[in-house]
């Protein structure tokens, strides 16, 4: 079992309040009791290993938002709701309770990240952590302190596993 | 010399009185009655143009993303404000982080005015106040000037006046930074625009006067290139480098070498816009360029790592705080110019020549503060020569050996700190391990995208100079980096304005794409090559500045030719133009005010909301700042939304704190008036933003086509702007854009060679009437097509309102 | 109107022009050359007083508690500057820090010199640009102007000049907190330091203006008392509430309710300095005060959470960032009335005042804009004579009842979590459980020491109003609120320096203590009424200003007096002297400069390093800013440590990141030339700092009496010094000091009452020599005592250097 | 045994680095290993029973440099070598390897803290933690992120008690 619920290193803070770390499982059970989850991911995701695994959870019946290009990696997926979105427009807009959605289905409760630039990401869960109460989980290779939970920094290889773990609980 | 008090005197009655006239100019009022047409803002104070900026911001929303969730401002605190919580003085975390952004748009601000204050007493000094102000071709010397204090300027003496209502309205900004000052974030939001909008003038002012004193180009539509690059220093030479932003004295340094034939002799090389600014030196009228370029800020420590430089001057501005620690490892010595970086060092400035080389090349000092420019223009060069044979003969090396590379790169232990420090997240740890197995190409890659700011070093806990082994990896690349940049031309003349500018308002000349901000890429140089290439060949003007028209120069095709030899350079569609420096960015600004001014023949004298509200509604302009990454960079960019013209930054411009963001879903939000009757009108969402960020150069592609489009293009403007919308993301992201039809006023707005295409998709995937006889669309737009209509957000505009 | 340029005109040649002399009268240059001697220093920029800091930076060394060990300025980072480490810029942490605290200063600084700009505008409007400065019976109208600027305002036009620089040099200190400037800290010190200088120039124009033009006491050595605390309002009238520091608008008001008979019908009072200066409104000559004052900052929460006032009018600094959310809770309707503060309210000052009105008392608006002050004048009072009918009728309550109060204290769960966010940790939760047994006592102390701050509700899990708590069970106490403040007087006049000056210079009258600075105390606000009772009863000179000069009104002996009304107050020993609000602790300054000038016949035009020397060595002063908070009050004392005067913090001071501190064991330190031959001269470490903080009253007051000590001091003042010191050390601390030895030159500086038991110890514990027979020190003092010497740290000023 | 090590929450941070959790066994055993121990009260210390813990403290042969007024606390103790000196002047002559210290017989290596207020204390730390190499401890009853290390956040009574058991280990 990969434990990524480890290494929560931060190196610089934001301040008190930070991600917890979380492990697959509990990811998965989250996704599952989630009523509009939201597989928010970044261009990162376009690298061929890391893009298998997010298209498999896409297909787990997940709406993906595609932010900068990555909208490339699920263009021909059968089974995938995909749509490309800005993701500090997306940031924005989650913190809108009068925002329907990319579907217009309404609000998420709970969003998914993988594939972002750590930085970046850190930065756009911040505006979420501090004016919203949504819930985030960052599934990808870094801890973010700014996520509601967060993997721990990980190698690679360790990631890809905790990423085939998820899967199998969908 | 008795005094003038205020009264009412007859002239006559002042016989045998000397008036001292050359401090009076200044203040003179030159009211704006002479100049014609004034507008109702002269010198807006704080809230002068707060009603503007609530008509943008009610579109576009402030949009926080703390860099901190604290405030630790005063010593109640520090408070916690996470989840928009109350600190000690009942600030919350909306109110605090507007602040800050504010607080950083006036640091740039500042930055650039107060450069532009020490040029300007300086070149006063020598040139005096009533040097005429020579900028080109133009009879608007000074467009953001003239628009925001409602005067012209005409000598050097007229600026003193600019300068000093943006100082004054500056510390009234600083002031609101003070605990217990604005308590709304709204209006935080406002006062960041008013920073953003001075700084515009306070560059301007810096850089025409410079202009007009220092033969640089003036409106230049053939400015000479110059060499950049590392490569192009010819190492065995004395090399003296000059680092910062401010040329005043490295003008001098340039006198005394050609003065004393020394310039075949040495190299004089520069680094970030002192660097430009130095090749705009007297190449009025197409002379060549008396210095080299080594690059951005991204090079400072690699270039004083290199070992290559044998003295170092730095004057002010983006001028890394270690530069004589890093100096005194490598003899050289450093040589501060201005008084906003002393570095500690001893003041030489009334000292005799001889004494201050003496100590410096014996090494009994490591440096020397000489706020003399002559002083410096000898010393600098001297020393040049001197420490260039001592440093020799001493054998100073810097970057490791072979055998000290190998140590170094198996010593590293893989723990990852380095990544995580580093702010782009680098893979170093993994370009370690190849370069043990002997492969340097992933630290030649690493060296291109490496910010050069040495954090990885602070982090490791092997103490390996990270830098070095990757500079030591990546030398053939370093080497061969060769490549030319256009010399800054300045303004952009009236003749240009005119012959392009109804292309622009109109919509056949796609847009502006203004290419700005410092070298803090997320993903290396070659972006800017890949986006301003490919906006030049789809008929773009493409315009440059400071570090990124350094950057864009670095790149060349296969054919070896960069794009500045690529393309031309005048202010036409498909043309590449570098406006200059830092400073220049002001250009910019000017450049769309006077579109208005001269295309349209609005005044612009006091008259910001108007010429803004033109801009917003009518020129397609978008700056990309994809760098981000100084204080300068937000100031010059919030200059820019003040006055409607979007910005797209690089992720790592998210940091800011805050980006400005419409919201395409309220409907509501996307309406103006139109001025012939104050009727409603309903326009797309473009520009949908005045600040955000995108993540990659592939998502930002679509994006700059997209924000290019305004409600008063009209059906040819339009087609030929959604067409490369389409087009780009199509190319960039695979996919038709999900609200491309919200961009179609009627059949003639469609692509031509896609027409029945999208037609089609009209009507079956929103459900529009088609007309398929005649091929037109019968119902379903939600903005109308009229190509007379004129759009507004001020309701003062309109006939009938 | 054409224009005047540059050049030599004569004035025969200037028929028919008319020469706008109104805005000519500022520029005129007033070279000091009219006003005699001329110091070397006229508007000194960043690096002109250079050397003097370096001076006292060498001994005074900067000492940096970083209040976060991050950099978050530009988006390379954030970076972690831990253990010094360097940032992405190459900063370091104590150049960071340094920068910070620069930051901080000049925020502080903008903040006063903001205000006296805005200031400034509105009464040349008013009055007129040449209306004369009156500042009470002096030569020197502005002792911090001239001695900066180098000019001697006389009209209100002539202090533009001096914001002018003020300004310029402002912006000049912000750019170099851009990224990339100052690499060293000791450089971002001196920068500091200038900030501290500019400040009280800021200071100056804005308190000189208004006492000019206001009708505010002019160096008065008796000005009237004011009422002062939140029990002496009277809740049964309508209650209108001013906060902030800008009295500008508030005169109108007053000036209205007088012209329509409404000072009888209602309650003007205020809050902060605003509330000081209203008291100072047109009592030039001892007319009672117009209006009383609450109290401090730290009253502003408390008071609106009473829901006392009917109306607030807010102008600028120091207002709660929650004013308008609390307010309108209550509703209080509020009105702003400076662009610094603007709360996102509509702007209607051009509006009807019967609409505005309208639109407040129905409550369709939560508050307005109004920058028009006569339209304030009438729209505030008015207001709050409606605003008090319908808030009584609908019976607006604020703080809980019995039965709330009850059930809010058994809701606390005593987590801990309200100590641990308070500023001061105050323990809250023991005084819940107490108050759930029916004893009040411990939140009535709380209610003291608390700073009103709001971040204990912020952290409750339980949502407990704990602010309102707190001022439910302190109603008793709160009632009883009930004190003197004097009004604040503005300058020492010069009759006053001429008769003092000998004894502070010979150290006869022991010391100044000045009490500047904020209400944020770490045990509550007697603790100033235990400094300034136990110094003025032993001679010193107590000068209060601001937050301090009121928080010491609200205590009263068991007399029932307060201090201001038990001590006289002339500039005299053992008299107690409140100079005016914020910006009239310019006046402090002023005062040691006027020791300078009048008593010594130094120059003080242009001539700032002499004048400081002076002060350093020879004038007994010590700054107590005891509730450090604001960054105006880290820019007071910056300004006053570059003239030389010490100034102590309480601990909260510790979070301005920097102290400056002075090593007693290095010996080289602690010496000066003799400027009769410049020799060197051993001196004891005193002032053994320039900023530092203290833990506890205790403590302080023999450093109070320590500090006092100069180089320059005779035997007399020497040994009364010394007797305080070891007195008070031995009061507070149950100790004699460890150094008291180390300020005695000869037998003479030994307390008299105690010399032979001290002859001994010098004996026995040092090694001294004694003449038993003559009572005499043979040998063992480090610094000799010679009455006439003339300690210098300036080189220049030495006869034979 | 009273745990102390617990409940290192921050109300706000400083930065990444914060000081370990400690016990007092374990602050016993450093105070043994130390060459040159210096114990730095504040004027809280003169509370009562807090009094009683500080002079035991002492009077096992640590110098004590007592800070703000809590030098009326030591006067008439018997075995006990204290002096006064500002808290602020003594955190900057810490970082200052030519200082004597405060009998002149060189400098520290391990500063015990008690009684300060926290805010306070944890500022001088900060310069410290930045500035110097020292170790330093705090044992009183609020966590200070600033020290080496530091005793959590406790209620005044199991502070007491973990001060007695300090004193019963040294």
């Amino acid at each position: 079992m990969a434990d990524v619920s480890k290494n929560l290193k931060v190196y610089t803070t934001y301040g008190p309040k930070s991600a917890k770390g979380t492990k697959p499982a509990i990811v998965a059970k989250m996704i599952e009791k989630a009523k509009r989850p939201l597989f928010v991911v970044g261009s990162d995701v376009l690298e061929e290993k890391l893009l298998a695994r997010a298209q498999a959870i896409a297909k787990k019946g997940i709406p993906v938002a595609a932010t900068g290009h990555s909208i490339k990696g699920f263009i021909d997926e059968e089974e995938v709701d995909a749509k490309y979105i800005n993701i500090h427009f997306l940031g924005t807009f989650l913190c809108d309770p009068k925002w329907g959605g990319l579907d217009d289905n309404g609000c998420y409760d709970l969003i998914i990240l993988l594939g972002h630039k750590k930085y970046y990401i850190n930065q756009v869960l911040s505006g979420l952590k501090n004016f919203s109460d949504l819930k985030t989980i960052n599934i990808g290779r870094h801890y973010t302190q700014n996520a509601t939970m967060s993997f721990g920094n990980t190698t690679p290889e360790v990631h890809l596993e905790a990423l085939d773990e998820l899967i199998d609980n969908l | 010399m008795s005094e003038l008090k205020t009264g009412t005197f007859s002239v006559s009655d002042l016989e045998n009185v000397q008036i001292n006239i050359g401090s009076i100019v200044g203040a003179i009022e030159k009211t704006a009655a002479e100049e014609g047409e004034v507008g109702p803002t002269i010198k807006p104070n704080i809230s002068g143009l707060r009603d503007w900026d609530y008509k943008l911001l009610d579109r576009y929303n402030a949009v926080y993303t703390p860099m901190c969730d604290q405030c630790c401002y005063c010593t109640f605190g520090t408070c916690d404000l996470t989840g928009n919580k109350e600190g000690a003085c009942g600030i919350n975390m909306e109110g605090h982080n507007a602040r800050e952004f504010m607080l950083r748009v006036i640091t740039g601000a500042s930055a650039h005015s107060g450069h532009g204050r020490h040029l300007l007493h300086h070149l006063i000094d020598k040139y005096g106040a009533d040097y005429p102000l020579k900028v080109g071709q133009t009879n608007i010397i000074a467009p953001n000037v003239q628009m925001v204090t409602g005067k012209k300027p005409e000598t050097l003496g007229d600026l003193e006046d600019a300068l000093g209502y943006v100082e004054e309205q500056l510390v009234q900004l600083l002031a609101c930074v003070h605990m217990g000052q604005e308590g709304e974030a709204i209006d935080f939001e406002s006062k960041a625009m008013h920073g953003g909008m001075l700084d515009h003038v306070g560059m301007e002012v810096s850089d025409i006067a410079q202009i007009s004193c220092l033969e640089m180009p003036k409106a230049d539509e053939e400015p000479p290139l110059s060499e950049i690059g590392m490569g192009t220093i010819d190492s065995e030479k004395p090399v003296l480098l000059v680092i910062g932003h401010n040329v005043a004295g490295v003008t001098d340094i340039i006198d005394y070498m050609e003065d004393n034939d020394l310039t075949e002799n040495m190299e004089l090389c520069g680094l970030c816009c002192t660097a430009l600014d130095m090749t705009r030196y007297r190449t009025e009228g197409g002379d060549v360029p008396k210095a080299k370029v080594v690059g951005t800020l991204a090079k400072e420590l690699k270039m004083i790592r290199s070992g290559v430089p044998d003295v170092i001057v730095v004057d002010e501005q983006c001028v890394r705080a270690d530069v004589l620690r890093e100096a005194r490892e490598l003899m050289m010595p450093v040589i501060t110019t201005n008084d906003k970086i002393m570095y500690g060092l001893p003041d030489r400035s009334e000292d005799d020549v001889e004494d201050i080389i003496d100590d410096l090349k014996s090494g009994r000092e490591d440096g020397a503060l000489i706020l003399d420019f002559e002083k410096l223009g000898e010393v600098a060069p001297r020393l040049t020569q001197e420490m260039s044979k001592i440093r020799k003969e001493k054998g100073v090396v810097s970057l490791p050996t072979e055998e000290e590379f190998n140590e170094l790169t198996s010593r590293c232990v893989h723990c990852l700190a380095c990544e995580l420090e580093c702010p782009t997240n680098l893979p170093i740890s993994d370009a370690m391990t190849a370069a043990e197995e002997g492969d340097l190409r992933a630290f030649e890659l690493l060296h291109d995208k490496c910010v050069g700011c040495g954090r990885c070093e602070q982090a490791c806990p092997k103490d390996i100079p990270v830098l070095n082994v990757i500079e030591k990896a990546s030398q053939k690349v370093i080497r061969n980096e060769k490549g030319k940049v256009r010399v800054g031309r300045g303004q952009i003349s009236d003749p240009e304005i005119r012959e392009e500018g109804v292309n622009l308002v109109m919509g056949t000349t796609p847009g502006i794409i203004a290419m700005v901000g410092c070298s803090n890429y997320p993903d290396g140089t070659k972006d800017l090559y890949r986006i301003a290439d490919e906006m030049l060949r789809r008929n773009y003007i493409v315009l440059m500045s400071g570090c990124s028209a350094m950057d864009l120069g670095m790149y060349q095709n296969d054919d070896g030719e960069t794009l500045y030899e690529k393309y031309p350079a005048k202010f036409q569609k498909g043309n590449l133009i570098n406006v200059g420096s830092c400073v220049s960015n002001s250009h910019i600004t000017a450049a769309a005010i006077k579109v208005a001014a001269i295309f349209a023949q609005r005044n612009i004298t006091g008259n910001y909301e108007e010429i803004a509200d033109y801009v917003l509604n009518r020129v397609g302009a978008v700056g990309v700042a994809w760098g981000a990454y100084s204080q300068k960079a937000s100031s010059i960019g919030t200059g820019c939304n003040r006055l409607g013209i979007p910005v797209i930054l690089g992720p790592h411009g998210s940091k800011y704190r805050r980006a400005l963001i419409g919201k395409p879903y309220e409907e509501d939000k996307w309406k103006v008036l139109d001025a012939r009757n104050g009727e409603t009108m309903d326009i797309p969402a473009a520009p949908e933003f005045l600040l955000t960020t995108a993540e990659t150069i592939d998502e930002m592609m679509p994006m700059l086509a997209k924000n290019c489009i305004r409600p008063s293009d009209n059906n040819m403007g339009r087609m030929i702007k959604l067409t490369h919308y389409i087009e780009l993301s199509e190319k960039y992201l695979g996919v038709l854009p999900d609200d491309w039809y919200r961009f179609v006023r009627s059949e003639t707005d469609l692509p031509l060679a896609r027409r029945e295409e999208l037609l089609k998709k009209l009507e079956q995937e929103y459900g529009w009437e088609i007309d398929w006889n005649k091929k037109k669309i019968v119902s379903g737009p939600t903005s109308k097509l009229d190509v007379s209509a004129q759009p507004t957000n001020v309701e003062r505009l309109c006939k009938e309102a």
